[in-house]
């Protein structure tokens, strides 16, 4: 028990930092979006499984259980909020001109 | 934007002092709703500031001095977390040790704001109660069926687009509501009691308003009854008080509420906690609703202008 | 050793940032959230010198000897709500003075008002 | 391991905070913002274990709630802002 669940909190972990690292490094904001938003979901139902799998008290895993929950229902709405109000205010998104020019000529 | 990290990482740190009920304030207070109004007041007041032309050399030196003095003035306390500081001596072992035979709640926090410190609190929620009714003065507008259809119509030409966002907080918000009744009645045992109650409650209500719209929010939720409300709560906290005074007691002794001293003590925590969560959801709702209508005015008036 | 102090050294370095924001800045909104920063960090000077070494949040449990002291615990936590009811009442004059003046920055406020005398 | 994940978190946040702070659109300021509320709420709950108290996981709920309905009050007036600006611009 105790070592599925230091492997899940080390599974959370990393995938916490990935998604630092994401919002960090990527160039522009719908990447960086998308680094978070898909490592939020798991990391924290990672860390979350992890924690109640770490302890046998029925109140508490049951406090952790709605937590888990509200986080899985939050965290993709706020996303969804965030990426509909830039998609609607017109951010427009990167233009790489080195990518697009490298991929154009071998297209044709 | 940058405050609302800040005070979420003050709660963090609240959280780790120990403080666990004022972790619960800031995080409710701090991180939703005093964002919101600082942001509603800066899109209505203008987001830029204008370069100041005064040399800020002068307020630096200020503050360095003043700085300076005060860490110097800090060389003398107690070191952090020391238990032999002065304030760990007086009254504080009386509370930890007797609080338990004398209240019967487990949360000592609870016990020593509602019961030994019960007129101090008493304060704060006539002042909490002062301020609602100054921003209510402030900024209530007297709001004419025209400027009603105008309002409407921005609000509707802004939902549109919010599906599901809607859809995913109407799940939320009962849950919302019934965590904040949980805190408020669960105070005396865990972390929670009503103030905190009282700032979710409103939280929720903010959802719904921001979400919907607010003249569907006031058509839900009657203005005149929510001021009714913030007063009764006011009057509910003091009359504990008189009542305890009238059955030969001193002012918020809740010992005189019932036969057996400590199920006195419990009613008396419980009122006042009620009467704190209603005057400080009703507060909140007030301060909002004000400021939101403000706003909506405002713009429906710019737009007539132009 | 003097180590021992460095909590309310933050707690120092951030009230006198807030102090700066009201002093430096005219924008009327600014000096409330330098107000608001300054509340804060005495929040945080009253909390830390509750914390007791080894001791644990102020609600009683069995096994659990030492406490953290509960008094200044109870006074940030009404403070903290009667914080934010004050600085909404802060927020309504500003917006009040911006309806009024049409502005909020200190200097252009008392402009206006020496051209009306 | 549990102090580990305690740590892990902690960075995040210091990066979260840094995007925070360069953030150069408004919408990356939220999305930190937003970032950091949740590795708040994952911090709360692991201290609980860590210094043994698991009792407190009502204020991680709780931030869990407030801080979707801070991103979603940021976005509904900034959200606002932007949309009466460019409508101005419009008319124009």
């Amino acid at each position: 028990m105790q070592v599925t669940s230091s492997i899940l909190l080390l599974i959370g972990s990393f995938l916490c930092i990935s998604g630092g690292v994401g919002i960090l490094r990527f160039p522009d904001f719908y990447t960086r979006m998308h680094a978070v938003g898909v490592t939020e979901t798991l990391a924290t139902s990672m860390i979350l499984i992890g924690l109640i799998l770490h302890n046998p008290d029925f109140l508490i895993d049951v406090k952790l259980v709605i937590i888990l929950l509200m986080t899985l229902f939050i965290s993709p709405t706020a996303s969804h909020a965030l990426a509909n109000a830039a998609m609607h205010n017109d951010l427009a998104m990167k233009k790489n001109e080195d990518v697009n020019n490298k991929v154009k000529p071998s297209n044709p | 934007m940058l405050l609302g990290i800040y005070s979420l990482l003050s709660a963090s740190f609240f959280v780790a002092m120990d403080a666990v009920d004022v972790a619960f304030t800031e995080a409710a207070v701090g991180a939703g709703i005093s964002t919101l109004l600082m942001l509603v007041a800066i899109t209505m007041t203008g987001r830029s500031e204008h370069p100041t032309r005064h040399k800020p050399l002068l307020a630096l030196a200020v503050v360095i001095v003043t700085g300076s003095l005060l860490i110097y003035g800090t060389l003398d306390m107690p070191y952090f977390g020391s238990a032999e500081a002065p304030i760990h001596q007086h009254v504080a072992p009386r509370y930890i040790n007797d609080s338990m035979q004398e209240i019967g709640v487990p949360n000592i926090v609870t016990s020593v704001l509602a019961s030994y410190r019960a007129f101090d609190t008493f304060g704060e929620v006539v002042v909490i109660f002062t301020a609602g009714m100054g921003v209510l003065a402030l900024l209530s507008v007297v709001r004419h069926s025209e400027d009603n259809a105008k309002i409407d119509s921005i609000n509707q030409s802004m939902h549109e687009q919010h599906l599901i966002l809607r859809i995913v907080s109407k799940m939320m918000i009962p849950f919302i509501l019934l965590f904040a009744f949980y805190v408020q009645f669960h105070g005396d045992f865990g972390p929670g009691g009503g103030f905190q109650a009282g700032v979710i409650f409103a939280a929720a209500i903010l959802l719904y308003a921001m979400l919907f719209g607010m003249s569907t929010a006031r058509r839900v939720i009657n203005q005149t009854l929510i001021r009714i409300l913030a007063a009764t709560g006011v009057l509910l906290y003091g009359s504990v008080g008189v009542v305890s005074l009238l059955n030969g007691k001193e002012f918020f002794d809740y010992s005189a509420l019932s036969a057996d001293p400590v199920a006195g003590q419990h009613l008396g925590i419980l009122l006042i906690e009620l009467g704190v969560g209603i005057t400080v959801a009703s507060v909140m709702v007030i301060i909002f609703f004000n400021f939101a209508d403000r706003r909506d005015y405002s713009q429906s008036k710019e737009s007539e202008d132009l | 050793m003097i180590i021992g102090l460095y909590n309310y050294w933050v707690v120092v370095v951030l009230m006198m940032i807030g102090f700066y924001i009201v002093i430096a800045h005219g924008n009327l909104i600014k000096k409330i959230v330098g107000l608001s920063i300054f509340q804060t960090s005495v929040f945080i000077f009253y909390i830390s010198m509750a914390k007791v070494d080894g001791g644990t949040a102020p609600i009683l449990a069995q096994g659990i000897e030492q406490y953290s002291n509960p008094l200044p615990h109870v006074l940030i936590l009404t403070a903290i709500v009667v914080g934010i009811a004050t600085t909404a009442l802060g927020l309504a004059l500003a917006v009040r003075i911006k309806e009024a003046y049409g502005s909020v920055e200190e200097e252009e406020i008392q402009n206006k008002d020496n051209q009306d005398c | 391991m549990l102090i580990a994940a305690t740590l892990a978190i902690l960075v995040v946040m210091i990066m979260a905070t840094i995007r925070a702070f360069m953030g150069p659109t408004l919408y990356d300021r939220v999305l930190a913002v937003n970032m950091f509320g949740t590795k708040t709420v994952l911090l709360i709950s692991l201290l609980g274990f860590v210094m043994g108290r698991p009792e407190f996981l009502d204020i991680a709920i709780v931030y869990a709630l407030i801080n979707f309905i801070s991103v979603i009050g940021v976005l509904r007036y900034s959200d606002n802002f932007t949309l009466k600006q460019s409508s101005e611009e419009q008319k124009k």
